[in-house]
């Protein structure tokens, strides 16, 4: 089945119910396959993702843990080196900071340490982003230091169809995969075939066409980028929007094609913006397209803040629709 | 798996001590930071169903009397470490109602300005070394401020509250052996819920008793009835007095229960409703009301006031922080550095 | 004393003698300032900096503790936000991944989430880069993930004079501040001071000035860039380069300067490219002075690869004199 | 401080147990093994102090009895999890010297390519899960191998190395708690060398008998002389049946002691000389041998034998490494990815 065939099939689910539909089919049809993580049983997963599969696969395939993060992606990479094929669940992506070693030094090195002789098909999901006023241990973007490991994958998926066929190839993938979702997507709806299907880690995807400037994002910046160029469309102004989908690898090539036609390129991502994600992304247009360049290449970033609890602060250190329109307006000019 | 029926295992679920002793103002006090932490939580349940509070909130009711008791204990100047359930501890620890109530709704007379939040929710001038969203957040803190107190040759303590959740991080291990190694004057105070989130101790851990975990740091520990605020004051203060003696860290369980669900929508699954009426049953105010009455600390009328003047500051609070404004925009880029 | 004056003192000292000497002047001076950590007291530490304070200061200051990373880190911020100013060791930055709660959760971010109420005065001083051929656990360069944590301060000295300096301020900021040495550099040697003297963080310095293109650099990269500018100046390309010293938060403004003098710039860091530091720095270039470049930001990075062991291997994971020049020339064609 | 005296402290340092058995065959086969170490370990040092062989190396000269006795104990489709001090370990678990001594001089020929090196030291294919140079990073991995057999119903069993210095990391706690309650076939096989690095265990932690660790995760510990291989065997095979058995994991503390400094330049100033004269007094070769020629299952010509052969052995193991190749560039990208 192909992506093209996959989109015209218009079953419509949320963004949680893709991944719970990945989740479930892939245990279905990989005995190898197994979720552990913290109150993914019974509970369902803080955000209801994993509802239902405790009762249909059981204690021994859907394993509660205690709250032991460090050893909940420890195991999954012994197990993943030993013939299974884990998905870990970190509830928070805040909480990723207690595996970094794990991560980091274990499950990313293991293979290249050891002359090529493992591998270690661990899939770690996790949750990240603002918006539900959590405060700054709950509301965090740290997939810059993800993209920052050699040896793993990081891939954050902004719409139902994309979360259920990258979920699929993450857990299928010989490598560690770090799989991001986003808290407040998970109630977005979209069309999801009900079939397995697989979309390639590494693929950005062109959502809109346009040729005046390209926006880069992913995530559930996305859905802000969407909005501000129809806005900008009723003022004739034509944003391309590239939703990069995976992070590690990065796709240059998607990222470069789309500035070559536009000249123009803005960053949109939730991430504090020292050292974020944007940087490196905007270095390889840079490195790669800097001749195409009409203006210089914009970050529309969050605040370098840990993240504030107000609802009041909080939508300001992120970005929005205004903050993305104004971006694009500088480019322009 | 089976829904755990912990009534029966807690073995520290013992009747009231009759023998802790306490005068009529203490009696008073209990009470009522008690029944402001009940109302506090009650109140908060309220807004967030009314949208009004937005955001995570996790709710102390029923854990009354460990807060109250524990933070009776020890000295106004002495520190605590709390949790992500830490409105409770804020309340017992001298924190101010309206300034409690405007954080956890983000406002700018928040005790925080509106930057922390119930997750991150401390009046750091009452001795609070502050909630913390992380699970066992504050171990490391805590450890480091009990060090501080011995290096600076203080009499201070400090109280680490922490769950039975929390009992399976790392860091809890890390920081007992230093403490235990070093001697530092703290209690490692676990709030034994049962449950950390939906998960029963019994089904993140073969040891349900976590009393147990202190042999392997060499280090005293007990249990207490987490529904008895005198049992609790007493049994902390004891541990605070070897500390201050320079004997070093203790562990205390007290064994207590959870009221709400982990989160608003939490449809509370994973136990069983005979197992929270006996924990509504031995609810810690009505325990201690009824004791206080009992024994003539306390008449039905002075309960009764009680009752009644913590309905109204409440009140007065929540309608403060309602009507706070929220922080200014500009408020975003400071605090990050001193 | 300005830096201009000290500079005059002749006396010459290694880097880690440097480091030593600025702890145990602190110490001197102030009584909540302590040093705790693995292997520092009677071993004196992994790299001998510590060496003789513990017979000076004795167990109390001068504190061994279990192989523990989190509670050092932890304890070091809970005496930090009561009155004490303790310098912590992590042995090697690799283990840096054990202490992200600590350092991103808490150290960053306690002061802003309790309204400014409290501080967090905490130096960790840890070391990292490659060199020594010891694998993939032993150097690795992660300051990028550092740079990407706002409410702490990152610190990278190069040479002797500026390990002193800069470890003192650190000791005195009130904020925490990751102090990172290199493996490679302790038993460089340069001028010190005897006195006290304080570099401010945050300053980068020329360290060579030139007008034909713009290096920044910091840590052990620098002793390769000044090689690689000798032997450019042979032939009349005039390099400047820039120690950027401290990482967070960055000298945007020396940086921006030195970029309009020589409109070409190269950023060399040890780290792995991908998120490195360099997506940063490049970016805050073409973000400020974008209409001065004539060539395009130039990376000259660590490959991305876990650290290999081989000594063969390892020269070439990180930048070289070589690569270095092979980098300024790319940008003056 | 006091520089401790551990040699009275260390209950475990028995006689060598003289009611152990073994098969001539299996004698000459530890004896092979335990040469082998040493013999590598001495070169190595010899290697290193002609920079023949750089970066770190963490030898195990002197505690061969626990990586062999244990060993010796499972079967050879078992896993195990390593340390930094992993080279006995590797050899133990069947690792060709050739390839072990290649890869510490990070030569192509070398069991990863020359990409790992001493700290990363493991022929995966004998069922080594690794070297690890992150103190206690193989006790994620091991847990995990533990679960992955647990869930594939497959009957292997995992020893877990680790020291008595990682036993502080909280990993271990977390680890110890998830293998205890979902009943893991994996030995917690510490090698209490009485320091991590240069700190005595008195000096990191309260409790000095790591067995008592157990407690808190509800586990069976014991301790055993890990200068005896015999009875290191003895006590890892009662470990690995409990695993077989599934009836979980157990930890095993084995009391030894390593010959050289932590690292090439260190003056050792944190242990006494005699305490390392008791130990050398107790050296497991010396021990064995002396068993064996005493009970009469080797002669002295065939402890010789042994002696020599393996002598050549290393020899020749140093002479392939030193002559084999560096990888090519082209090695550098490789094995990123799978
Ligand atoms: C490190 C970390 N892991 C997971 C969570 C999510 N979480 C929040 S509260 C909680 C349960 C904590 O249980 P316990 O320590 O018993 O405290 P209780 O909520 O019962 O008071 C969990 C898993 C978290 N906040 N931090
Ligand atoms: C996480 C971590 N912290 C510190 C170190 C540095 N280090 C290497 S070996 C060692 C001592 C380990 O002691 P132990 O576990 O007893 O093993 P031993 O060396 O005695 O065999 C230390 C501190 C490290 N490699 N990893
Ligand atoms: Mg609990
Ligand atoms: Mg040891």
């Amino acid at each position: 089945m192909t992506a093209k065939e996959t989109k015209q099939d218009q079953r419509i689910l949320t963004y949680g119910q893709a991944i719970n539909e990945a989740l479930d089919q892939e245990m279905a049809r990989d005995q190898s396959v197994f979720v552990m993580g913290e109150d993914i049983a019974i509970y369902g997963g803080a955000y209801s993702v994993t509802k239902g599969l405790w009762e249909k696969y059981g204690d021994e395939r859907i394993r509660d843990t205690g709250i032991s993060e460090g050893a909940i992606v420890g195991a999954g990479i012994g197990a993943a080196m030993t013939g299974m094929r884990p998905v870990v669940e970190i509830m928070y992506v805040d909480f990723m900071t207690l595996v970094m070693d794990q991560l980091c030094n274990q499950a990313a090195k293991l293979r290249y340490m050891f002359g090529g002789k493992i591998k270690v098909p661990l899939t770690i999901r996790t949750e990240g982003g603002a918006g539900r006023t959590l405060g700054a241990h709950h509301s965090q973007s740290l997939e810059s230091w993800f993209m920052h490991i050699p040896g793993i994958k990081v891939v954050m998926p902004a719409t139902p169809y994309d979360a259920k066929g990258l979920l699929l190839s993450s857990i299928r993938d010989d490598n560690t995969v770090v799989y991001i979702e986003h808290k407040m997507l998970y109630n977005t709806k979209g069309p999801v075939p009900e079939g397995e299907y697989t979309i390639p880690i590494g693929k950005a995807e062109v959502k809109r066409p346009g040729k005046d400037v390209s926006v880069f994002t992913y995530s559930r910046q996305l859905l802000f980028c969407q909005e501000a160029a129809e806005e900008l469309a009723n003022e004739g102004i034509d944003v391309e929007i590239v939703d990069l989908r995976t992070l590690l690898p990065l796709d240059v090539e998607t990222i470069v094609e789309s500035v070559r036609k536009t000249n123009r390129a803005v960053i949109v991502e939730e991430d504090t913006i020292t050292g974020g994600s944007g940087a490196e992304i905007g270095m390889r247009i840079v490195e790669e397209a800097f001749d195409y360049l009409d203006a210089p290449v914009k970050r529309v970033a969050g605040a370098d803040v840990p993240m504030p609890k107000s609802a009041a602060l909080e939508s300001l250190a992120i970005p929005s629709k205004q903050s993305i329109i104004k971006g694009i307006r500088e480019v322009l000019q | 798996m089976t829904k755990s029926s912990n009534k029966t295992k807690t073995s520290a679920a013992k009747p009231v001590n009759k023998r802790s002793e306490c005068s009529k103002e203490q009696a008073r006090h209990y009470l009522r930071q008690m029944m402001h932490i009940r109302k506090f939580e009650d109140k908060m349940m309220d807004l967030m169903s009314k949208n009004i509070a937005q955001g995570g909130s996790h709710l102390y009711a029923g854990e009354e009397a460990v807060a109250v008791g524990a933070i009776a204990a020890i000295r106004p100047d002495d520190y605590i470490a709390s949790t992500h359930r830490g409105h409770g501890h804020c309340v017992a620890k001298g924190g101010k109602l309206n300034e409690l109530m405007a954080e956890i709704l983000g406002k700018a007379t928040g005790c925080c300005g509106g930057k922390g939040g119930s997750l991150h929710l401390a009046d750091v001038s009452t001795g609070n070394l502050g909630a913390n969203g992380v699970v066992a957040g504050g171990l490391g803190i805590a450890t480091g401020a009990a060090l501080s107190i011995k290096m600076r040759k203080d009499d201070k303590v400090v109280i680490c509250f922490f769950g039975d959740g929390a009992m399976n991080e790392g860091i809890v291990h890390e920081c007992m052996n230093m403490a235990s190694k070093w001697e530092l004057p703290i209690i490692f105070l676990v709030e034994n819920n049962l449950y950390g989130m939906s998960v029963a101790i019994a089904r993140s851990s073969r040891l349900e008793d976590h009393t147990k975990r202190a042999v392997a740091y060499d280090m005293p520990s007990s249990s207490v009835d987490g529904q008895d605020v005198l049992a609790v004051r007493d049994a902390v203060a004891t541990c605070a007095q070897r500390a201050r003696d320079g004997r070093g860290p203790s562990m205390l369980v007290a064994n207590t229960y959870r009221y709400y669900g982990h989160s608003r929508s939490d449809p509370r699954a994973y136990r069983t409703r005979e197992e929270e009426a006996y924990w509504h049953d031995r609810d810690p105010i009505k325990l201690f009301s009824a004791q206080c009455i009992e024994t003539g600390i306390l008449s039905e009328n002075e309960v009764k006031a009680v009752d009644d003047s913590t309905t109204e500051d409440i009140e007065q609070a929540t309608q403060f922080a309602v009507d706070s404004p929220m922080p200014e925009a500009s408020e975003l880029y400071t605090d990050v550095y001193a």
